[in-house]
């Protein structure tokens, strides 16, 4: 076993140190009643046969490259290489939670600066060191607003994800939180503002934005509401938008949240990313989860360390504010690297590009008969339409051509996924060149003129 | 050079960038006629960013400069022993990073069709089946990212099950005072009281107590860590069982120590009803500074309907083609692809978190498991055993072991001997790091007074424990002759002894442009 | 430009500073006849379109993974996983030449390692740092040996690589040194036992082990007919085999050069890799290229610093004993790396899985009508074979078959290669599993007989 | 903790391994009686090893830190400045790294067949391309697997060239005593005599004495390098040229120094008859530590005949479809794929290395030269000239500079200054690297006392610049103020000046387990 160092003699001389006869004696605190024989499990395998068993895996996965038009969550950005080599470094990757600050400045640092890029983009005082994930920041950041003003409800948009949406209510099962739901405005797909009665006793109004359908929110009037009522409005966010859109505090969110997948961390079938959660600096001693701040150190130089951990559960335990202990580091720091690597600017382009090529073939598709939108509002690079046809029908013909074409809504009402529904999620990226996008609509085109036979070949350029 | 930097941020300079982006390349379709082609005119009615956010500016060099330094300010597995106890800091085979970022698996999206994604649905299912065959149980979640997810996911399907045959007035989970904070703050964030019960002069759950607080409190559950966090193995764990269940209650088992028992004992033979596996401790992923980690959740019978949705199932007549034609009559799929996600649970406490879990995390696992095998895994119990055993039969001189008997993965001591000369258990771990060897864990549990906590675990080889041994006994040397090297220790890291205090009562936590300190 | 710092304010202050009014005044050393106006290349590409370009480049080989049975000098051997992970660990990577020893005593330790684990491997005294590959190691290792006895004539077995051989010819050119051919026994395809009047005043005689037709040659005959004439045996070698066979040194060999590819690092179309260069210890001061040596630094301290430097370029200048600066001190990196991780029993074990599956297939190829063998020597893990039809056929019915079948060894009797002949050079490591043999033998037989559609799905398992 | 390791060797215990090889999985063919199934039945009379080598045993997790521990005592370009003059040290993309690991290039053999390969044929077709852009000349190779590999190729073919027009007598090759020493040894590699010539004040190639050496001697090349070791432009270049060709000798440039003039300057255009470029330099491919570079090998008309075999070449009318059709009628190819092999090349000196070159490194050039561009490019040679300068400007005070000229992409200073105080160039470079940052080369060229050779390349930004001033200051006021701290340098280093006296006195080339030293 190449992981394992102990000849069988460094084990006898070992054992006889201990003072004992055999590595048996050694489980003799273990009932015999429950003293296992052994697992039921293969022979290990050497480096090349299990590389070739995960190969094959991965072999049976089929990848779209620039032909996949899939957000809902988790979007097809462009990873830079450095981000991938400097997070493979083995002193950050095999390094644990910096509990032991001398000997882990680095960790400790990147922390700081991924907390630092979150405030910048928010405009919010406080960030946290990661959460696991979008979703369970959003529940965690309900949980912090019960906490701060002590209510027990939560005011859910229709335009939260529907998986976010779930979280929050599993989250909230717990303690038993109600949370309902505000509707969205049939026409524009926006949330519908709040009524004062509606809000009675709300401690949290959770919004998404842009929300699941695409359409951006107008926040403001949803966090006047809010406010009046004594509640906090917590926003969950699609990071990029955040170098074109006026920042959450700017429009009235007490609480951000978000996924950084979309800044250096692949899809990955959905994780490992990290969650984010960001709120005013005021609600600081309500952040659940690891803090660093910097400090000095005995000779007065600037050190880091985590800090007001007496919130967490190691010092807190059963008054903790949250029971989160691992989080999502790694994830952090390659978000932290990817937005150094692209800076304000290179961030503001990258939305850009998105807006341009999600704005361009939405115009395209509508020429297409049939295919409508289904929400007026404003969008960013994610749209929802209405198809003349099954949703899953038009995915799997477009697949045949080589085109995953968007989400098929029909998977969140329920079931494995797109059983009826004509409705479809598409979103765009810098990865889906002008060519892709062009063969988007060639295949569309022959799908909805009902052609079967698939012609991978030809591919409609854009007209620019 | 170990030397401190300055934050990215103060690196910045106006007009640098690390990054050249690919033209939109398609036409801009008209906005209002006062801005045509504007962003502003494609986005209409929305509220613009009047500045843009103060990320920094640098070009790709100085940016790779900056991490590659700061990497170098950390202790790590790859660089020196880290017997980081209850953390299991093993060493985290590099071939499984190399499969995880395969573009078949890193590329997917989750939301493809099922049959685009069988193969990460198999590597799912494969993981599930050698997890329950590992643990003794029936089912398994893979969706919590770490342990303290996973336990919240037990405690809430217990709360689930329990309200479900009419004893939601059940409102306590009880602990050991031994336990790792996030077992009481899981029971409370799940709405519990909470109560901790005294261990026995032995370490271990105090039978009498445990019948006592039965009695005396509304009980849901009793969470435990088996081998516990000294590291003692429960010997009474069939009669614990036993009197829990009797009180109506549930067990939840705390993984996050399996390391200690992998082919040796399993929790389901125990009588657990549920129990997470922190796939970042005992099956090798690596740590990341604090994640990504997974902590897959496996129940027995009783819990089984109320796992998060949606589960990894495989049709169990698939011929594994991968096929798609369409399955007639069956609720949960649509297509007949071997492998497909089980979403319609009607007693599913529902999800925590998107999508399915760490999935790049699981598939490290994954590897590690089929790399060791299953007389792998054993002997890697084995010697992580033998590991801790060892290093307390040669510490025991030096340092005080509260219950010093046959110890599992890991094992507790104590600096209490060195207190007596002014020496704490936080200066022992400080003075530590000047051997370029990492700490164990301090202050845990919080029954063991000025405690360090040691798991070498099996990666380490015995030189290294020796070296380890030689350290402990030169610090005791120390302590006794120059305490004061020790009080002011570490001595050659790049920084000592940062000011927590005032970290924490004046808490700078993000860089400021405007802070003179980061000049 | 994502790799440059400067902005237009740096420049210009910069110039400030420097004194002059532009960017133009810095080259205003060239003449102004020379003077260039821009360079006819294409505008710079983001990482994104760059790696676009190369994955479309790489997308055009064809790569056949375990299928391929080719070897002839470069060998699909596994590299593990941790291989490439120290060695891209930037302070390898992006370090020089270690001139400064306070700073590169990771580079200088592990060339050290390197140097000591060719002496256990060929049992011979002195190794260096690394040459460019195993043929011009060859050539220098030819150089050595006529400076050593003050001689003008090499005399190289037919047995050599075709390419090693022109390699030594080319370095033979420019001094005039001439190199003559020594034949193969027409049978065994060993090298014959030169007279002593073939070795008349000849400093050199190469010889190849395993030979290009992988027959291993019986090497002391060899070296005693060389050392009675004066002349140094060297022997250019598949390092692989000396898990199994005989140390160089045991068997007479002066110097031994050979190629570390099959140690750590990839095919990659023939290169990097590094070439090695082992000599007797008496012979040191000849050896060409960088050494390490082990010494103890201003505090008495173990420390390594490049040694005996007085032999080469940048201190004896036109006396160097080669012309050699940078070498392939990664590649030899990863060969340490993968060397170690092997042991002496890794690689014992390795070589006999080479020689077991070789071995098999070679016996059930004979099997076939009209197979043959080339030689009837004894082989390692590689084999020459006369077929009953065109090699250039066979292979690519082969090919067609998904099966890589082996060099045509046409391909060195000039042109672009395999026009005409019927011999092939089929070479079988650990990465040809059994399945992948069985999947060779039953193509071959399907191509014997004629068959002319590929059937990929019906493979053969060995009869294990 | 930068500690020194002991060898891998010493940390080697019998019985220990890093791998697990599969089972070979076939049936062995029976060997003799006596040792039927066996391996040495199997290989027959062959003489076997009687001991396994000495190699190391050892775990995978006890390499891995080995060479993790081993790596952190290295200086390299991600972790600090590294002016080391005529070194380019610049910044290396990651992204090349990754591009060259596709498994498309590095699983790929050199011999399969033509219509298999297109993709690397191509690569290195557009490589050649871009370097004949760039250099100005006609054709290249791209064999040579590093500078001074380039050199021997250009100059035997300029010996192949001169025998062929029965000027064989020609035995001399010139070179400035600025030249690099890799010159000087290629020219008495190739057989010739080599002749040193004085520079002239200005640090040039002094024009009387050019003319006197061609004329003395029977001068068969003249080798330069442009700009030159001292940083400086060779202003007579042309005329140069024509006296060098006049006499009926050949130029060889020694291209390592291309930084300095990518769209600036070409050497096809001064007349230079051979070129080769460092890859490793200025094409920012990693130097790892010593190697793998590449130093392709440009010409014009003159040697293009004598270029080693094979060049890669692309089929003009090719449709690029890379089908496999015959070609008729051709002497090269045989098939019609749109790259391909011309191999026969009667006039070729022939092959200097097995194989095509050190392809990985090609393709992270191409994948450099692709993502700068042309402008690009020109930049990066702006910025590096400009840094160059900007150093000598700042230096100048507190050091020498020989000759004080607008330099190129480096300069030279000296010691001299310093050494009046007891403080010699090797002092300085010792006290540089307590900074963490690399020092100059020093002692080269030859030709200035004290030389401290200083590029700085254009991948390092103006902080970093200025910094290395201050220490350069801090040095000469501590060279007046304390010389004996800059001569007992560097203080901070894992080791300091390990005794280069006792390496070569009593050379310890290898590992012996034996030597007391190793333990
Ligand atoms: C005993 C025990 N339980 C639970 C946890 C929590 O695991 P995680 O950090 O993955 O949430 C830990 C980790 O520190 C632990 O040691
Ligand atoms: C001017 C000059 N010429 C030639 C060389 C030799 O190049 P290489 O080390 O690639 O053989 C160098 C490298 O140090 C150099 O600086």
């Amino acid at each position: 076993m190449r992981y394992l160092s102990h000849t069988q003699a460094d084990r006898q001389a070992m054992l006889d140190v201990i003072g004992v006869e055999s590595v048996d004696a050694l489980f003799s605190p273990i009932p015999e009643a429950l003293r296992a024989t052994g697992l039921d499990l293969p022979a290990g395998l050497g480096e090349l046969e299990t590389r070739q068993h995960l190969e094959a895996l991965a072999a049976r996965n089929r990848i779209y490259g620039g032909a996949s038009f899939l957000g809902a969550g988790s979007y097809n950005h462009f990873v830079p290489a450095a981000v991938r080599s400097l997070t493979s470094r083995a002193e950050f990757a095999t390094a644990y939670t910096p509990y032991q600050a001398e000997v882990a400045q680095g960790t400790l640092q990147h922390i700081f600066e991924f907390q630092t890029a979150l405030c910048e983009l928010t405009g919010l005082g406080a960030a946290n060191a990661s959460m696991y994930d979008g979703p369970s920041a959003l529940a965690e950041a309900a949980f912090l607003a019960l906490r701060h003003n002590h209510r027990e409800r939560i005011l859910a948009s229709a335009g939260l994800h529907p998986e976010e949406r779930q979280v929050v209510a599993t989250y909230a099962s717990g303690p038993g939180f109600e949370v309902s739901t505000l509707d969205l405005d049939e026409d524009s797909g926006r949330t519908l503002v709040p009524t004062a009665s509606e809000l009675e006793g709300v401690g949290a109004l959770l919004v998404r934005q842009p929300n699941f359908y695409g359409v951006i929110e107008d926040l403001r009037p949803l966090a006047e509401a809010a406010h009046d009522a004594g509640a906090l409005l917590v926003v969950s966010q699609y990071p990029v938008t955040l170098g074109l859109l006026a920042p959450s505090a700017q429009v009235g969110a007490d609480v951000a949240v978000g996924d950084v997948q979309p800044f250096g961390n692949a899809r990955a079938f959905g994780g490992a990313s990290a969650g984010y959660l960001v709120c005013r600096q005021d609600l600081v001693r309500q952040l659940p989860g690891r803090l660093v701040g910097q400090t000095i150190d005995a000779d007065g130089k600037t050190a880091y360390a985590l800090t007001l951990q007496a919130r967490e559960q190691h010092i807190r335990r059963s008054r903790a504010t949250s029971n989160i202990c691992s989080n999502q580091a790694l994830n952090a720091l390659a978000a932290t690297i990817h937005l150094a690597l692209l800076g304000p600017r290179g961030l503001a382009e990258l939305g850009e590009i998105c807006v341009r090529r999600a704005h361009y073939l939405f115009e395209k598709l509508l020429e297409m008969p049939g295919i409508e939108p289904v929400f007026a509002g404003p969008f960013f690079n994610e749209f929802a339409l209405r198809l003349p046809l099954p949703a899953a029908e038009f995915s799997q013909a477009m697949r045949a051509r080589g085109v995953d074409p968007g989400v098929e809504l029909a998977r969140f009402s329920g079931g494995n996924g797109h059983r009826g529904g004509d409705r479809i999620l598409v979103a765009v990226t810098e990865m889906n060149s002008p060519e892709d996008i062009g063969r988007y609509l060639t295949a569309a085109r022959a799908v909805l003129a009902g052609e079967t036979a698939p012609d991978p070949a030809a591919e409609e350029a854009p007209d620019a | 050079m170990l030397e401190m930097q300055p934050p990215i941020f103060a690196r910045s300079r106006p007009g640098r960038r690390g990054f050249d982006l690919p033209a939109a390349g398609v036409p801009t379709p008209g906005g209002p006629e006062d801005r045509p082609g504007s962003i502003a005119g494609l986005l209409g009615e929305v509220e613009m960013r009047d500045e843009p956010p103060r990320l920094p500016e640098l070009a790709e060099p100085e940016v790779v400069r900056h991490y590659t330094k700061l990497s170098q300010l950390n202790h790590a597995v790859d660089t020196g022993f880290y017997p980081l106890g209850s953390c299991t800091m093993k060493y985290n085979p590099k071939v499984n990073d190399e499969l995880t970022g395969l573009p078949g698996f890193a590329e997917l999206h989750p939301y493809q069709a099922v049959e685009d994604v069988q193969g990460t649905l198999q590597a799912m299912w494969e993981l599930e089946q050698q997890l329950l065959e590992l643990t003794g149980m029936r089912r398994a979640s893979l969706q919590p990212a770490a342990g303290a997810h996973g336990e919240l996911v037990g405690i809430l399907m217990i709360r689930a099950w329990q309200r479900d045959r009419g004893e939601g007035h059940r409102d306590t989970v009880i602990v050991p005072d031994s336990a790792h904070g996030t077992n009481l703050a899981t029971a409370s964030m799940a709405g519990y009281k909470v109560v901790e019960m005294p261990s026995s002069a032995q370490g271990l759950i105090d039978l009498g107590s445990l019948k006592e607080t039965l009695s005396r409190h509304q009980v849901s559950a009793l969470m435990l860590t088996n081998p516990n966090t000294l590291g003692l193995f429960e010997e009474d764990i069939l009669e614990i069982s036993r009197l829990t269940h009797e009180a109506g209650a549930l067990i939840y088992y705390d993984g996050a120590n399996l390391n200690a028992i992998l082919g040796k004992a399993k929790p389901g033979e125990m009588g657990m009803d549920v129990v997470h596996v922190n796939l970042h401790k005992t099956f090798s992923t690596p740590h990341g500074g604090g994640g990504p980690g997974a902590g897959p959740v496996a129940v027995g019978e009783t819990l089984e309907p109320y796992l998060p949705a949606p589960l990894v199932a495989r049709r169990p007549d698939s011929a594994g083609t991968g096929g798609a034609a369409d399955l007639e009559g069956s609720a949960d799929t649509y297509r007949s692809p071997e492998f497909y996600f089980e979403q319609e649970r009607p007693k599913s406490i529902g999800r925590v978190r998107g999508f399915y879990g760490n999935v790049g995390v699981l598939i490290r696992a994954l590897a590690y498991i089929i790399s060791m095998g299953g007389d792998g895994l054993q002997q890697a119990t084995e010697d992580a055993v033998l590991n801790a055993n060892y290093l307390r039969a040669r510490l025991r001189d030096t340092y005080e072991i509260p219950c010093d008997r046959m110890s599992m993965h890991e094992f507790v001591a104590s600096a209490g001997r060195q207190k007596s000369y002014g020496v704490n258990a936080r200066d022992v771990a400080k003075r530590i790091l000047d051997s370029g060897m990492h700490a164990p864990s301090i202050y845990f549990p919080l029954i063991v007074p000025e405690a360090l906590m040691i798991e070498p675990t099996e990666t380490e080889n015995r030189e290294t424990l020796d070296a380890f041994v030689e350290v402990m006994r030169q610090i005791d040397r120390e302590s006794r002759e120059d305490p004061e090297l020790v009080r002011t220790a570490p001595h050659t890291t790049p920084v000592r002894r940062p000011d927590e205090v005032l970290a924490a009562r004046r808490p700078v936590l993000r860089w400021v442009p405007e802070d003179p300190v980061n000049g």
